[in-house]
């Protein structure tokens, strides 16, 4: 199993969890996060002087999937956070020894 | 009989307005239950100005993990301040100071109300209700420093401070313009505390500010307002609670206390389409903290001008008001690198000191019985330095002996994590 | 003398109520301490309904990439609109029109308040205190129509919709009913503002949402209010500011006055309690937003009546706000699917106008000095029609001119963003 | 002739106080407009210290998922109170009970404001004033009991509960106290509620405590006030209100209301003080909601007290009920283990009846006309011992009766997600 | 070393943390987190009109431990986490390459 | 590549980024979360009572770094993380499978 992680602009959450959702992946976890990258933050001014807020928010989704599915996660993920735009983000892939479901402890892909 | 008829008649239409005058000629002041009411009404709105007003502004201001710091500087200076107010001050203030009339009152006089009838009168309303009025003054004037020094004082050394200047500057100052001292001779005028509210809090801010340094995040480091909305509501309070400030402080119901709030109102509206304006063509994007700081920035400065102006020159004021403010506002802090964190000299110094100025010029002699122009300006401006001067000194005084009793700021460490833990206990949001 | 004598007791009697009438019959306006008093407070109350109060209502309301920006939109049109207020609105609402004063006052006469006398009375009250009361009822007008556009309306259009909309809507609806013009003439009961202000605003907000368009998310995926407890902070300084709409309306401090805020409060209490009965009927669940909007339903449906009307009336009045108002929320937004959506049309253009018929039956003639029934209504619908179609159609062209000008709409991308960022440049919470 | 002049001028000079008392001689009422505008500005008041005072104040105490609830029952009990209070309660505190006069009034003879002409007067101003006056009291009391029960309770059975209280224990011990009842008889002291409403809010806030039982996370595992600045918010506006709560309980403007006000901010400001110092002590760091609870305790304990006492007694008031309520609020909890949740016994309860006591002996003849000392004091602490005993006593059966009827606490799990969600269906923040 | 990755109910914490606890666990790290899966959002009716809430609020547990107790700790979240109802979360396992404690430098499982 | 995870003290943030920065790491994720560990909570009194704030505020770190520098990273976080004091936070390193950049769709090293 793998743990694919992804880190996305905010507003593409909704698309993203749609093109998951198409391809059969129905369990995902979301955290608001804040991003250091390329893609720079911006200054907010009051009363003349400068402030630098220097991340910008962004969402991470961890998602647990079959091994088999990898590609096409990816896939689905990045087709659907793209903007072509700077500070899209990234997805990364981190393989999983062991994966239970809390409720009927069920292990393996049938937890997830 | 006719005569008789005729004196009735006259009296009965000099009735209300003109019943008062004639009893007060007879050295009878008689109680009128509407100025009494608005002069009531007057005093609550000044609170709600202090509490929540300012303290939300500056609440909003700072980053959220000083919110409840801010908060606690300004309600503890106000409770602090209501204690003095009856415990000498006011009687410092307000009373007769002998052979020292020209500069300061009595303390003991009026010590703890004393020698005070409960039903006693100051015009036509009762004196207990222009203690309470006043009070207000004296609560919210201290408060407003607050924004020169949030994020890195010691509460302990603000208690101080604020204590020692009520009675060192707040009073004094209070006596020279209202309380019958030697600027009130010379004919100053300051409808409703330009200079003893805003001159005095914004000129010891600055003070405090350089004599405390700048938080070490300042220049560059400095977190954006933590809550734009905490701010918006406190200054909008304040403005509503101004009507109260400059309203009252016609100590009558009627047409100069509505004069008052029309001039008000119409400053402090133009003031902030100015700051916006200023904003929206520089940085491109019209910004909420802005306008509402304009908006405090006219209310500064119509303030001693209210009672003595038309809406015209209201107008006026509030276009100069915006502008001078903002100006001031960037060189304090980016000029003269100077960590006037909430921009306290920058608005109510500046703007009490420009209002000032402004009715030197712009008094409408129907409206306050004073001629406008270099005269009266001249007048205007001996007010300016001398209450500058004494808010300068004193405070450095104060600042130094506050410094070597307690201390003045916490430790880096401490300002790092937040006053709200560290001095307070308390965290601002548990979401 | 026995006659005599007997004259005097009546004078004396007939005092403080009487001698105001006695003198006004004799052309000697006099003023009136208490009057004025009531209804300078009542301007601060009505301030504070739109600062912070509606602008607290709004910001709640929206998601939370908004706040800043319905704050905004609130503040910068009520700075406006003061300002528009005293640059000739005032004037062309409450003059004299000289033939066209059936519909319209003229723009010149009192342009910066001209021509008037500094303490010129109205009433008993001073005109610059009328003027500032009035001032307040032109700011939170087109504040209202806020909820209709916010979330995705550009901020330029804002400014010049609203400021045109003062003139060619407000002005003259409120010279038609309170300025002396052709619905006055014909008797329209309109205690404080169900026409002029809420019919006006409800019908205006209803077009403008229609021409903007709904917003993206619209109806499926639009956020909860992101603040309840700000929208119920703002409702309820809503409700304690109505005392001052109201109440304030009655233009003196007595009975009328103190009936209006009785009938007031009765039905936002009433109103109130029927939304929050029908949600928990029909979802099972009580919720806080749906019953400060009922508060606000049953606010705005009073209105018109609250100075002819007795409370057992105002019960009926919150009953049938709660339960109307309602119906059109769920209509207007689920079965029309227009994207008004704050509810401005279902809340105070539909609360002012059922309020605005209701009273045509269930005025009480005692208190109002005029008699229900069908004559008086058959008025009061006329009054609907034709400030409703004034509203509409000058709407209409007033947004079409301005989407010419500088367009209506911010982009998707930066609605998606948020209006706070992308308009603003601040962020509503650095939690 | 000339003793004609004389009378003449006696009249005259006798006028606006004077004039009044005279016609009130000669059975004739007269309105007075300065009175009814500050009753009417207090109603304003008052109703702001519930709605949203009082509301933030709870508010900002929970836990963030129970916030929704906390201001829904406060909002929903000010909106059931209002419709009550025209339903019946007004008339049966008010009104003449014939031979039970004693104890209660008569619910039905001025039902739905029945049997008064719109503009009576009831001393100075109208009868339709001082209903809405006194209704902001009656919707505030049952609300401060909110603090008791939050976090676990019925929706419903807090409404059943607050309904039947109104009229089983708030409207007869109004009767008692104000409306001509026994106590008013014995010639007890209660200025503006200290026995009326917070010894009778406070009684039974316990009682329904200890009834409900704890919280589940009592004592060991309960959050932190979630939102500090709310509660700072809330018991400023209570503190602003407060003028108009005490102030107001003058039934008119003048020297009366104008001392209650002095006295009551001098308290507030004292006890706040006291309980910060209190906790700078004993916990090293001085705490913002610990001095705004402070507050809270000396406004209910100066409320008795506030129209009798002078401004030393006072500051006297503010230390005993800054040090006597902060001690009974770690009573309560920790020696008794009662989750009293947000210490609605320790503040009002002991603050009330502490208040209630001490003006036995500080009572200032010259102001208030009584002489102070153990004979008024006996009278003081039977006043207490009734009302409190009433108090219990009812709210036990109330208590028992709902719940029979449909319960009193939410299930644990519902508790666990928070009443915001599972009986309102709002969540507090969408951040 | 593995990381044990655990989605639980937000009121679970306080028991899944005193497991932990009492099986000598004493380290870890909670977030506030975003869930997706079977157990749906809810709607909020607001006005009377209905607004989709669709993800739930969930809290992520991050603990890392000794291979060998790796089964013991998820057994004990997955004992104290469990209600039994749907949205009872998840567990993950991955494995850790390298732990050092800031304060000490310290490496390995002395470092956790 | 390597997935390093940090958790540091909130007010170290800005030194790390500059330390991370100094040695070419440009992007970065940043998560407030709750910290449990050898550092107690702390208490808060309010009205006299007690209230156990368990939890600290800490600050995640996500880097994903290529596999060669993984140590200067490290190295780099430690030094300029630590305190000296109790609660400093830990370091660990986790192997990443795969990297994608979204805007991209550049993989491995090259979206880093
Ligand atoms: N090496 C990294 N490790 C972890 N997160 C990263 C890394 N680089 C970038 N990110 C995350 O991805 C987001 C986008 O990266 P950025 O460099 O701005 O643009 P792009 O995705 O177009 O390359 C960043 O804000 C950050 O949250
Ligand atoms: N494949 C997955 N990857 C990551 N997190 C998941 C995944 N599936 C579920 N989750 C998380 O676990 C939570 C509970 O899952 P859910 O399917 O609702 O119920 P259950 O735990 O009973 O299977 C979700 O809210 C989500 O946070
Ligand atoms: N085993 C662990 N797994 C995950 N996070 C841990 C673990 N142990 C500690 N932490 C995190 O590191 C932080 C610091 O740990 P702590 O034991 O307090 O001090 P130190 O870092 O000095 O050892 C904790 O607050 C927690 O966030």
């Amino acid at each position: 199993m793998k743990l694919i992680i992804a880190i996305i602009k905010t507003f593409k959450l909704d698309e993203v969890q749609t093109a998951l959702n198409k391809i059969g992946v129905e369990g995902m976890t979301v955290t608001e996060v804040r991003g250091f990258g390329r893609q720079k933050g911006h200054k907010e001014v009051y009363r003349g002087s400068e402030y630098a807020v220097k991340y910008l928010p962004k969402i991470k989704i961890e998602v647990v999937i079959d091994k088999k599915n990898e590609e096409k996660v990816i896939k689905a993920i990045k087709d659907s956070a793209n903007t072509g735009e700077i500070g899209d983000g990234k997805i990364f892939s981190v393989s999983i020894d062991k994966a239970i479901r809390i409720r009927t402890g069920e292990k393996g892909t049938k937890a997830i | 009989m006719k005569k008789f008829v005729y004196i009735l008649g006259i009296v009965i239409l000099s009735s209300y307005a003109g019943m008062l005058d004639l009893l007060a000629d007879n050295g009878e002041a008689v109680l009128d239950t509407g100025d009494t009411a608005w002069i009531m009404t007057s005093t609550a709105l000044v609170l709600f100005m202090t509490l929540p007003g300012l303290a939300l502004f500056y609440g909003g201001l700072v980053s959220s993990k000083n919110v409840v710091s801010a908060l606690m500087h300004v309600i503890a200076i106000a409770c602090l301040m209501s204690v003095l107010w009856l415990f000498g001050a006011y009687s410092f203030a307000f009373t007769d100071g002998g052979d020292l009339n020209k500069y300061i009152g009595s303390i003991t006089e009026k010590f703890l109300f004393n020698n005070v009838e409960w039903n006693a009168l100051s015009g036509t309303i009762p004196e207990n209700v222009f203690f309470i009025f006043q009070l207000t003054f004296a609560v919210i004037t201290p408060a407003l420093m607050v924004g020169a020094y949030v994020e890195r004082i010691k509460f302990s050394s603000v208690l101080l401070i604020s204590g020692i200047w009520l009675f060192v500057v707040y009073a004094p100052v209070t006596h020279w313009v209202w309380g019958g001292g030697w600027l009130a001779d010379l004919g100053v005028l300051d409808f409703a505390g330009g200079l003893v509210v805003h001159t005095t809090a914004g000129v010891s801010a600055l003070v405090i500010a350089i004599l405390l340094g700048n938080r070490s995040e300042f220049p560059n480091n400095v977190q954006p307002p933590h809550n734009p909305a905490l701010v918006m509501v406190g200054a909008c309070m304040l403005w509503v609670g101004w009507f109260g400030f400059n309203g009252g402080s016609a100590l009558a119901s009627g047409a100069n206390a509505g004069m008052a709030m029309v001039v008000t109102h119409i400053a402090a509206a133009t003031a902030s389409l100015t700051w916006m304006g200023i904003e929206w063509f520089k940085n491109g994007k019209p910004g909420l903290v802005g306008l509402v700081t304009g908006t405090i920035a006219g209310l500064a400065t119509i303030t001693p001008a209210s009672g003595f102006v038309d809406p015209k020159s209201a107008f006026i004021i509030g276009v100069a008001a915006g502008a001078v403010c903002y100006y001031f506002s960037v060189l304090i802090k980016q000029t003269f690198n100077i960590d006037d964190s909430l921009d306290v000299f920058a608005v109510h110094g500046v703007g009490g000191m420009l209002g000032t100025l402004m009715v030197g010029f712009l008094a409408n002699e129907a409206i306050g019985g004073t001629a406008p122009g270099w005269e009266q300006a001249k007048v205007q401006i001996i007010g300016i330095i001398s209450v500058a001067a004494l808010s300068l000194v004193a405070t450095v005084i104060i600042v130094k002996v506050v410094q070597a009793l307690v201390g003045l700021r916490v430790s880096g460490k401490e300002a790092q994590e937040g006053l709200d833990i560290t001095t307070h206990g308390e965290r601002g949001y548990h979401l």
